[in-house]
């Protein structure tokens, strides 16, 4: 029983984050990003006048959408390893993922859908361009529980020889808390909860980005300690 | 052969298709004029009442069937029959 | 319900069913619980088609004129003579009889696939003629009615073709499985007669 | 949140050694926190933005962009946006029983899948159709009944993926032969997924008892729905409970029984 499939997808982490950040990076919607206070008018226009670069990220951001599928798929596995009574967290986990990735990928569609044809009525560009912001900046639901799985799986593990260092736990626990406000940014149109405000969007990503990182770490750690153990999975 | 006509069920089902071909008669005689008509509405429906029992008696066995089974069986047609004819009638 | 865990012992093989007094319920208990449940839901909804027709005769009445009373009362005929045989079947299985209870099997599918046929001939040229289910209440009735209860006969049909392969390969077969099967097919029977009275027949 | 945080720490303070001890802990937990989502559910789309029960489908302009305009909306999409990834957390829950069952594991990953899709378009989707008509009230009519059209047909009439989901449940509870959950279990969730299917109806009518609103596709489909939830909700409370402690996947070796191998002899 090796682990060499299991280092195959966690290497595939880093080049997808790279596209990430390059997507990140070139989507002019992002820099800076929207205010949600501009009228559908200045949506409209906005759009118009950045069709190239909005729908080259749409068309690289739904190509790369489940790029980080493969990382999360491995942290189910080390998750099913905890010795607990039961992989209801490993499945609980992977249904999260798939809800999450999802709902990311909706955000894509909708922004890349509102430049395919950017002479639309301003009024649907600009929901359009609302229901893309909505899928991808509020629903941090799934990611919230996802962590709350893995930092539970590390609590609970009764083997002597801990998966993971406790602290990643403690740091999961800590994702949570700091991605949770996004989740207001439905309510407010400016200030700091607003969907392009600092507690929204600039801690959000940021959180999402050391998180991505640390895992990554703490998974190739934990990985290579696996050795023979056998995997209880499905 | 014979012993498959004299069945006691062979004997259900011919009751059963000649009550069906029957209350086709009387819907197309009847209710030839697809206006409302009470005599055929109540004949076909106690007929159909008559053939659901039949079917759950002989067919489903239930005619030797512990008493809670036949006496929630029977409810049903009797209930759910009843229930249709008084909205029928109330309707009117 | 002590009756019932005593009616379902499982491998009762080709032993007759106790007639001594309590009786006996034929096939799994579990799937009465299910029969039960059906006719109760059938019933809802049949009550609440007698309710909205009440509301609106003159609608009802034109749109049954448009529906075909021969397939229909072809249908009911397919289906009780589908019933006679499996209950033959059931009879012959119970006695034993193992060649006598495949053939009526295979009668009772015959006449049972027949239905879901007729009725592709009496749904196409409706639909064809603009008889869809948005068209009245009584359309949509009609179809949803119908169209959950040809679920339920496809389903049925599935179901017996398990019971013929049952009694095909298994070396002991289990009398309560088929007993379990033809209950629920002589549901998808009683089902149907008060379907046929409802949508085709009442005035 | 706060309703069940502070409940929490009584128990454990009294018995503290013994509910930390407790070997299912995992699946108690994840069991606990299906009547917290299931209430905050209930409470974001009733009470707080009287989604529910349905507004009429044939509303007049006017009721449908007065309804899309009400600031609940919002606040009701920020709670589901927060508490929705408890949806698979309930799920995970009940597929641990399935799991358990003498079928084969493509009864899981269906009901897996069918849970994966059914979250955004069955849950998510339609509130945010409901919150983004709130979001910005410059829409103009049109906009607005669109998306109050969605809403509601994305969650009465999304079918397929909960459908197959809840047939596999049934399909599992009915084959397995080792008694993980009653057979007329399974029979009921028969029903449950039939009257997924009675809701097809939604997308053609706009009056009448099979609208959207109407008495067969909603309030029927409910009294049989909310009982079926609470009763599967019971008798997976007494299957974590009634496993025996030998067959958990922690149990100690020397504990575990021969026929335990075979499940996890999964590949890393």
């Amino acid at each position: 029983m090796n682990t060499r499939g299991q280092r195959i997808l966690l290497w595939t982490a880093p080049p997808a984050v790279a596209l990430f950040a390059l997507a990140y990076l070139v989507f002019p919607v992002f820099s800076p990003p929207l205010s949600p206070t501009l009228t559908p008018d200045q949506v409209a226009a906005f759009f118009r006048g950045n069709v190239t670069g909005i729908l080259g990220v749409a068309i690289l951001g739904n190509l790369i959408a489940c790029a980080l599928v493969p990382l999360f798929a491995v942290t189910a596995v080390q998750i099913s390893r905890a010795a607990t009574s039961s992989t209801v967290l490993t499945y609980a986990y992977v249904i999260c993922v798939g809800v999450g990735t999802t709902a990311f990928i909706l955000a894509d569609y909708c922004w890349g859908m509102a430049a395919f044809r950017p002479e639309r009525d301003p009024q649907l560009t600009s929901l359009l361009n609302d229901m893309a912001w909505f899928f991808f900046i509020a629903p941090v639901g799934t990611i919230m529980v996802q962590n709350l799985c893995f930092a539970l799986s590390v609590y609970l593990d009764e083997r002597p020889d801990p998966i993971f260092p406790r602290w990643v736990a403690h740091f999961n626990v800590a994702t949570v808390v700091l991605l949770a406000p996004s989740a207001f940014s439905i309510l407010y149109k400016s200030g700091p909860l607003a969907w392009n405000g600092p507690l929204s969007f600039t801690l959000r990503l940021t959180t999402f980005a050391v998180y991505i990182a640390v895992m990554f770490w703490a998974l190739l750690r934990a990985v290579k300690y696996q050795g023979d153990d056998r995997v209880v999975l499905a | 052969m014979t012993a498959l006509i004299r069945n006691p069920l062979t004997i259900v089902w011919a009751l059963l298709t000649t009550v069906t071909i029957v209350s086709s008669l009387i819907a197309l005689d009847g209710g030839a004029a697809h206006q409302i008509n009470t005599t055929v509405t109540t004949a076909v429906l106690l007929i159909a009442a008559v053939k659901a029992y039949l079917v759950i008696r002989h067919f489903m066995e239930v005619r030797r069937a512990p008493v809670w089974l036949k006496a929630t069986t029977s409810g049903w047609v009797v209930g759910l029959f009843t229930l249709l004819l008084s909205f029928y009638f109330a309707s009117l | 319900m002590t009756n019932v865990a005593e009616g379902v012992t499982p491998g009762v093989d080709n032993s007759r069913p106790d007639d001594s007094g309590r009786g006996h319920v034929p096939g799994d208990s579990s799937m009465w619980f299910f029969v039960i449940g059906d006719l109760l839901i059938f019933g809802v909804y049949f009550v609440g088609y007698m309710y909205f027709r009440g509301q609106n005769h003159e609608l009802f009445l034109q749109s049954q004129a448009r529906l075909n009373l021969d397939i229909g009362a072809i249908n009911t005929v397919m289906l009780l003579t589908s019933s006679l045989f499996v209950a033959l079947g059931t009879e012959a299985a119970r006695a034993g009889n193992r060649v006598a209870a495949l053939q009526r099997f295979w009668i009772a599918l015959a006449f049972g696939a027949a239905f879901p046929l007729l009725k592709m001939f009496e749904w196409i040229p409706e639909i064809c003629s603009g008889l869809t289910p948005g068209k009245n209440l009584f359309f949509m009735y009609y179809y949803v009615m119908t169209g959950i209860h040809l679920c339920h006969v496809a389903l049925g049909l599935v179901i017996m073709c398990f019971i013929l392969r049952h009694l095909k390969t298994s070396k002991a077969p289990k009398i309560s499985f088929v007993e379990t099967g033809a209950t629920y097919w002589h549901m998808v029977d009683v089902l149907w007669l008060v379907l046929f009275a409802l949508l085709y027949l009442m005035r | 949140m706060s309703g069940t945080v502070a409940m929490a720490p009584q128990p454990a303070a009294e018995h503290a050694t013994s509910w930390r001890k407790n070997r299912k802990l995992d699946q108690w937990i994840a069991f606990w926190s299906v009547p917290f989502f299931f209430n905050l559910f209930g409470l974001v789309f009733v009470p707080l933005s009287w989604m529910m029960p349905p507004r009429s489908p044939g509303s007049t302009t006017p009721h449908i962009v007065d309804f899309m305009h009400s600031h609940n909306l919002l606040i009701a999409c920020v709670i589901l946006t927060l508490a929705y990834g408890l949806a698979p957390v309930s799920n995970a829950c009940y597929l641990m029983q399935v799991r358990r069952m003498s079928v084969s594991p493509a009864f899981r990953y269906s009901m897996m899948i069918g849970a994966i899709t059914g979250a955004i378009v069955g849950m998510l989707f339609p509130m945010f159709c409901f919150g983004l008509g709130a979001f910005r009230p410059g829409y103009n009519s049109g906009v607005l009944t669109m998306l109050y059209d969605f809403g509601y047909l994305a969650f009465i009439g999304s079918l397929g993926c909960f459908c197959v989901m809840w047939m596999a449940f049934a399909l599992a509870i009915i084959l397995d032969e080792n008694g993980i959950l009653p057979k007329w279990l399974g029979y009921y969730t028969i029903w449950q997924y039939v009257t997924e299917l009675m809701a097809a109806p939604v997308w053609i009518v706009k009056t009448g008892p099979f609208a959207w609103n109407g008495l067969m596709t909603f309030w029927f489909a409910m009294t049989l729905y909310v009982p079926w939830q609470i009763i599967v909700y019971v008798c997976i409370y007494r299957a974590i409970k009634n496993q025996p402690e030998a067959e958990l996947d922690n149990a100690s070796p020397e504990l575990r029984p021969k026929t335990v191998e075979f499940r996890s002899g999964t590949s890393a």
